[in-house]
């Protein structure tokens, strides 16, 4: 049993720390404050691929693939990775989240265009981003206006036409979709069939019938673009297909996104957790600077925001460090999840408190962190789609 | 003995403010936000409607309607648009210092004359949210106010109201909520005294009031943050049926609407007292903190219920969320609140036999 | 608008108090300190009955039928009964709710008698209740050992043979069973057929096939006997078929048992207020007898429980006003039940929490509290239960 | 770096704990509560495995396992009956201000008699939880302790413990929980003072490892009420499927367990910091504060799911209900320990960046 931060990751944390402060946490700021998605040639984007950030993780064709060798397989002892990309993620969102989300790169399709595209599909794809010569965004388009939580409901419609897809239907809250270079869009063959008849499909920027971009207006998290979009009779070339057909008569084609979401909902949490602990840190600096520490009130407050956030650190490191070990987490994942959300905004609720009218001013962190959190709380499966995973395990609930 | 009825005139005036709300708030909503302001047809046809006067005596040609008239009609243009009820109300809180403090001398030199100016606003300042140093003059900040614009200042202390007219220098602020009424920091720097009116008593009646007017506004936009959600869980489908019908959805909306009602019954037992029975003061600030408690329940749910849908600027559950947060910020917030109404406990007699609470003293 | 207790019912309420506080709460903090139900031969009962408690409203056959006689129809002001039943409940549940149960009484079935029997059956079974001779009790058996919530889903048989009817089940958590004159029994002749084809039947005490008594171990409310028993080819007249067959051939057969548990809910919730309030006031004396008013975790401790027993306490009001001036009450009763039955329960648990381990020694009355209030959210139907019940009015929730 | 696996040796040590729990403690649950007793066959085989000197230095002839070893058969033992968890061990966390304060001459003088004797108890009585006051002698009273005697009382105060051994009077008390270790009042009538160890640090060790030993026992039986109650919910149907399996009860459930979980997760990093990091005593104090606030969610819940049947001892989790909320109210109950749990808070640096919830200080 061990609880420590090895030495070797509070380097690279330290760092993170730094960046956000001066970099990420202003950008974000600022993004708020203008109510608009940091602008796709502002300089801070240009700086981070100048320094070599927003590249894929894919080694490129010939590359070596270390990242992906198995600890098993290697006899060494279990990875680690998940739990350092828990606290990694942690300590970026601590900054700004939503500036995260923003920055160049692959972004959310990254891990399954790697798991399950072709060979061809990769270097086509992913190529670009390996040592990308300008900021470029990738985008995972799942979720569409009347289909939210239950993902098994989508119904953009893909529909075979010779060595062609025509792809008819419409999606919203996609991160930095005008600004992507191609857009993995779920669809469906077959509306009636649920998951089984689900693909994902590459669309090119600029693809005639991908059209009607709105970039929406949200609560928080405003330094990314949210972004609504249709599809009009896109044709789509097989090539497109994510892993192309033959996979998919294996009945795999919803797994590719169903592993998205199970990869994804610690790091949601870790996000909750990041959010919540730097509104955690305002609240005691405003009320040590405000002399307020000797009021229980306060004190119990602060406490109990502190608690929670432990609460789920640690649920979510629990469930990154099974992952790690290849056991199954998925009551833990989406455990963590379900608990993050609620004490990160718990947490962002309590300081609005603690300020008073400070928070009604609008100009507070604490009062962005406030709006940014609740975010949390929906993306990859609401608190309540989280209890409805784990009550499949705890108590047999039938799917 | 108990009647939950508020009566004929009671009704009438609520409908009359719900239908303002409905037809010419609620449609209006982002505009209003967006323009910090309220568009000069909404404001004159609230204009008509009289409600300015509300709780001024008759003799200072008021409708002379108490603190109930008050809740009941600031729940239903909360229920529209919070910012917008605080814009198109020239008084708001502001009034109740210089009633029941300064007297009817007191409203009619520093009150009256704002109802005759167009879009004018008067700012109740408590001491508890504002860092003033009050000496022959006036200096300090006041960190947040909703409004653009300040008219006349009145500070609510604990023994007296201080009345400023001059010397406020106004910073505008984005604001968290409210916005169409506006949102400022106020510095003042020596800022003359207009006047200050003592007395103790009194001064706890002025907050008393001042938490009802704000917690109204809470409950109102509670109830629709609750009801929206509701019908938006009613109409949206998943899983093959409405997302009410799931009883894990269910029973949270079932405990939202549950929380309103419980702090609406508050709210209205508290009007009643502060008007016609005793014990009025820690009864408000008793509604004042159930409201905020359950704000910070209903507040963020509302957005829960609807998704993603929620936290876009297309549907109002994020307006509710935030506002429904800052409203419970001012007059010393919860603590402050909490720490009154525990004081009607405190002076309660020591055999326990004796009910703390008593509906009837 | 109002919210004042009438002086005409503060001479009641003083009363009550005053008796509550010499007989109730002694006898029933002995019984739980004995750990047994008040015994039939109590001294305690034959005093009641001797002034005239334990009676039955019904007027007799030849009585005057004033307390039935509808406001409306008499033109009348609306009247307060059920106001006022409320304030009274709340009294003596203030005192001792175990022993409220406990007393001499027709107790639970009255209404459903008075509302559904036969003239003949008023005075076979409300008779001897007139004008007692001693002690005497009757009950109500609904609740089965596989059925608690789902009151469509009871077991208990009956099965008519010539001018008989033979029952056959298992009853549980049945008040004052056996000392009860006669139980009034929830069957069905037709599990399949739900709520329709339940009857209810007046049992004998003595009648051969009733037995199995089990008194049932209880956490709190020891006061009273919660019994369980069996029905094993009890032979039941015809007679004894409440309000008589023709009565349910028009379908009215499970409206006896709905009737009771609407009424009931409001009353459920003024006893939990009045448990509530019980605690509160001990946690006050205990905290101003060790000098802990000054510490504001304790101040917000007892003005959360004062506040929410406040919430409770008008929305059962509430209920009752509306049932008074015959609007529909099923969302506020409800309701109240839903919330009286918690905060109650956080009353007594915050008492506990301020007590400290004085809590733990098991002989305050605010620990008994801790345990009997629980009850509050189990009898007539759980929170979960009223929440289903709301929600059909709310949100359209189908049956 | 992280590891949330507890080894080979404690896995070894909580199974073994558990069967004994589950087939010895679980078993006879009720006998041992109206006993107020256990049971000499169970007694024996219990002291079979070796538990009572768990946490004894080799030195001394024990185990020298840590504070994790204890939390993990505490919460095995208590999942079983958290009273008879008490009972069987002659210790308890009267063993922590010998050891940290005393050293281990004091634990030879004092605790190591107490493990011949049979049926032992040396009792823990933290100041907070006591009327005492404390010249040469000691006089005053201890409102409860879980035991039916007391053959050695360590007191442990801000800054010393204090040893006591005669004068001590006993009055049985009901107990509303932990029956089968006994249930008494403490009377002191200038008790002689056996012994006196001084040393703030050492005694907020003390304090940190006795709030471990009771958090412990108290998410054992959390554990336990969650589990049982999940199973019946499984087991029992209504409304035609298993009450599980309506979505309002399944969330319930699920947030139960999950709640548990949390508690349980802060306990094992609290034990493991005191064990083997710094800042032990605020994590060991956050895991109680956690625990108890779990308690009050918990506990009546477990009830709950189980309807009347849960009000009736037929069923265990009443006595679960009970016992959560009694394990909650010593050492200070919530309140002290918030407040120790708040220090961690109040020392770090005043540079917001620093995050104080480091995992690692």
């Amino acid at each position: 049993m061990n609880f420590e931060i090895d030495a070797a990751i509070q380097g690279p944390l330290a760092a993170l720390r730094e960046r956000g402060r001066d970099e990420a946490r202003p950008i974000g700021l600022e993004a708020d404050r203008l109510g608009r998605p940091i602008p796709v040639d502002d300089p801070y984007f240009a700086k981070l691929v100048a320094r070599g950030e927003g590249r894929t993780r894919w080694r490129g064709p010939d590359g070596e693939r270390k990242a992906r060798s198995k600890p098993k397989s290697t006899g060494s002892r279990p990875s680690r990775r998940t739990v350092k990309t828990l606290l990694f993620v942690e300590e970026l969102a601590y900054w700004d989240r939503g500036v995260v989300v923003a920055n160049p790169g692959v972004g959310l399709p990254e891990a399954n265009v790697i798991a399950m595209g072709t060979d061809e599909q990769k270097e086509r794809f992913l190529g670009p981003f390996l040592t990308p010569d300008r900021p470029r965004w990738a985008c995972f388009a799942m979720t569409e206006p009347g289909a939210g939580s239950d993902a098994a409901a989508i119904q953009t419609a893909a529909q075979k036409d010779g060595d062609h897809w025509i792809l008819n239907g419409a999606k919203c809250f996609i991160g930095n979709a005008t600004r992507s270079d191609w857009i993995l869009a779920q669809a469906t063959v077959d509306p009636s069939q649920g998951r089984d008849a689900q693909r994902a499909f590459f669309i090119e920027q600029g693809t005639p019938g991908l059209g009607g971009f709105r970039i929406e207006k949200k609560m928080g998290l405003k330094a990314y673009e949210s972004t609504s979009f249709t599809l009009q009779d896109c044709r789509i070339p097989d090539a497109n297909l994510l892993g192309g057909e033959a996979r998919y008569e294996k009945r795999d084609g919803f797994k590719g996104a169903m592993k998205a979401f199970n990869a994804g909902r610690p790091i949601v949490a870790a996000n909750a957790v990041g959010i919540g602990r730097a509104a955690l840190d305002e609240a005691l600096a405003f009320a040590r600077e405000h002399d307020r520490l000797a009021d229980a009130r306060v004190r119990d407050r602060l406490e109990r925001a502190a608690r929670k956030l432990k609460v789920a650190r640690l649920l979510c490191l629990k469930a990154g460090w099974l992952a790690d070990q290849e056991k199954s987490n998925i009551i833990e994942a989406s455990m963590s999840k379900l608990v993050a959300a609620q004490v990160g905004q718990e947490a962002t609720s309590l300081g609005m408190e603690l300020l008073g009218t400070v928070g009604a001013r609008g100009d507070h962190l604490i009062e962005k962190l406030y709006r940014d959190v609740k975010a949390l709380d929906m993306v990859e499966g609401t608190g309540q789609i989280q209890r409805i995973i784990m009550a499949r395990k705890l108590v047999g609930l039938p799917r | 003995m108990f009647d939950f009825e508020f009566g004929e005139d009671l009704e009438l005036i609520a409908e009359t403010a719900k239908s303002f709300a409905t037809d010419a708030l609620l449609p209006k909503l982002r505009e209003h936000e967006s323009a910090r302001a309220v568009d000069a047809t909404v404001r004159a046809s609230y204009a008509e409607m009289g409600l300015a006067g509300l709780e001024l005596p008759e003799s200072l040609g008021g409708a002379d309607l108490g603190a109930l008239a008050r809740v009941l009609v600031n729940e239903e243009l909360a229920a529209g648009d919070a910012g917008a009820a605080l814009a198109l109300d020239p008084l708001g809180p502001a009034l109740y210092p210089l009633l029941e403090i300064g007297g009817e001398d007191a409203v009619r030199e520093f009150a009256l004359p704002l109802l005759e100016t167009d879009a004018a606003r008067a700012i109740f300042v408590d001491a508890a949210d504002a860092e003033l140093e009050v000496g022959t003059t006036i200096s300090g900040s006041v960190p947040w106010v909703p409004s653009d614009r300040v008219d006349l200042l009145v500070l609510l202390r604990d023994d007296e109201a201080i009345v400023v007219r001059d010397g406020i220098e106004i910073q505008e602020l984005r604001g968290s909520g409210m916005r169409a009424a506006g949102a400022s920091e106020l510095t003042l720097t020596g800022a003359p005294i207009a006047a200050r009116f003592e007395g103790r008593a009194e001064a706890a009646r002025a907050r008393a009031r001042a938490r009802l007017y704000v917690a109204s506004l809470l409950v109102g936009v509670l109830r629709q943050a609750a009801d929206f959600s509701r019908e938006y869980a009613i109409e949206r489908e998943a899983f093959g049926r409405p997302i009410a019908h799931h009883q894990g959805l269910t029973f949270l909306i079932v405990d939202m609407l549950a929380a309103v009602d419980g702090a609406r019954v508050l709210l209205h037992e508290a009007a009643w007292r502060l008007e016609c029975a005793a014990a009025g003061e820690p009864a408000a600030a008793m509604a004042f903190a159930e409201a905020i408690e359950t704000s910070t329940f209903v507040g963020p749910n509302a957005v829960q219920i609807l998704g993603g849908h929620g936290f876009m600027q297309d549907y109002p559950v994020e307006k509710y969320m935030r506002e429904a947060r800052a409203l419970g910020l001012s007059i010393g917030g919860l603590d402050a609140a909490r720490e009154d109404a525990w004081t009607a406990l405190a002076d309660a007699g020591s055999h326990v036999q004796l009910s703390h609470l008593e509906v009837a003293p």
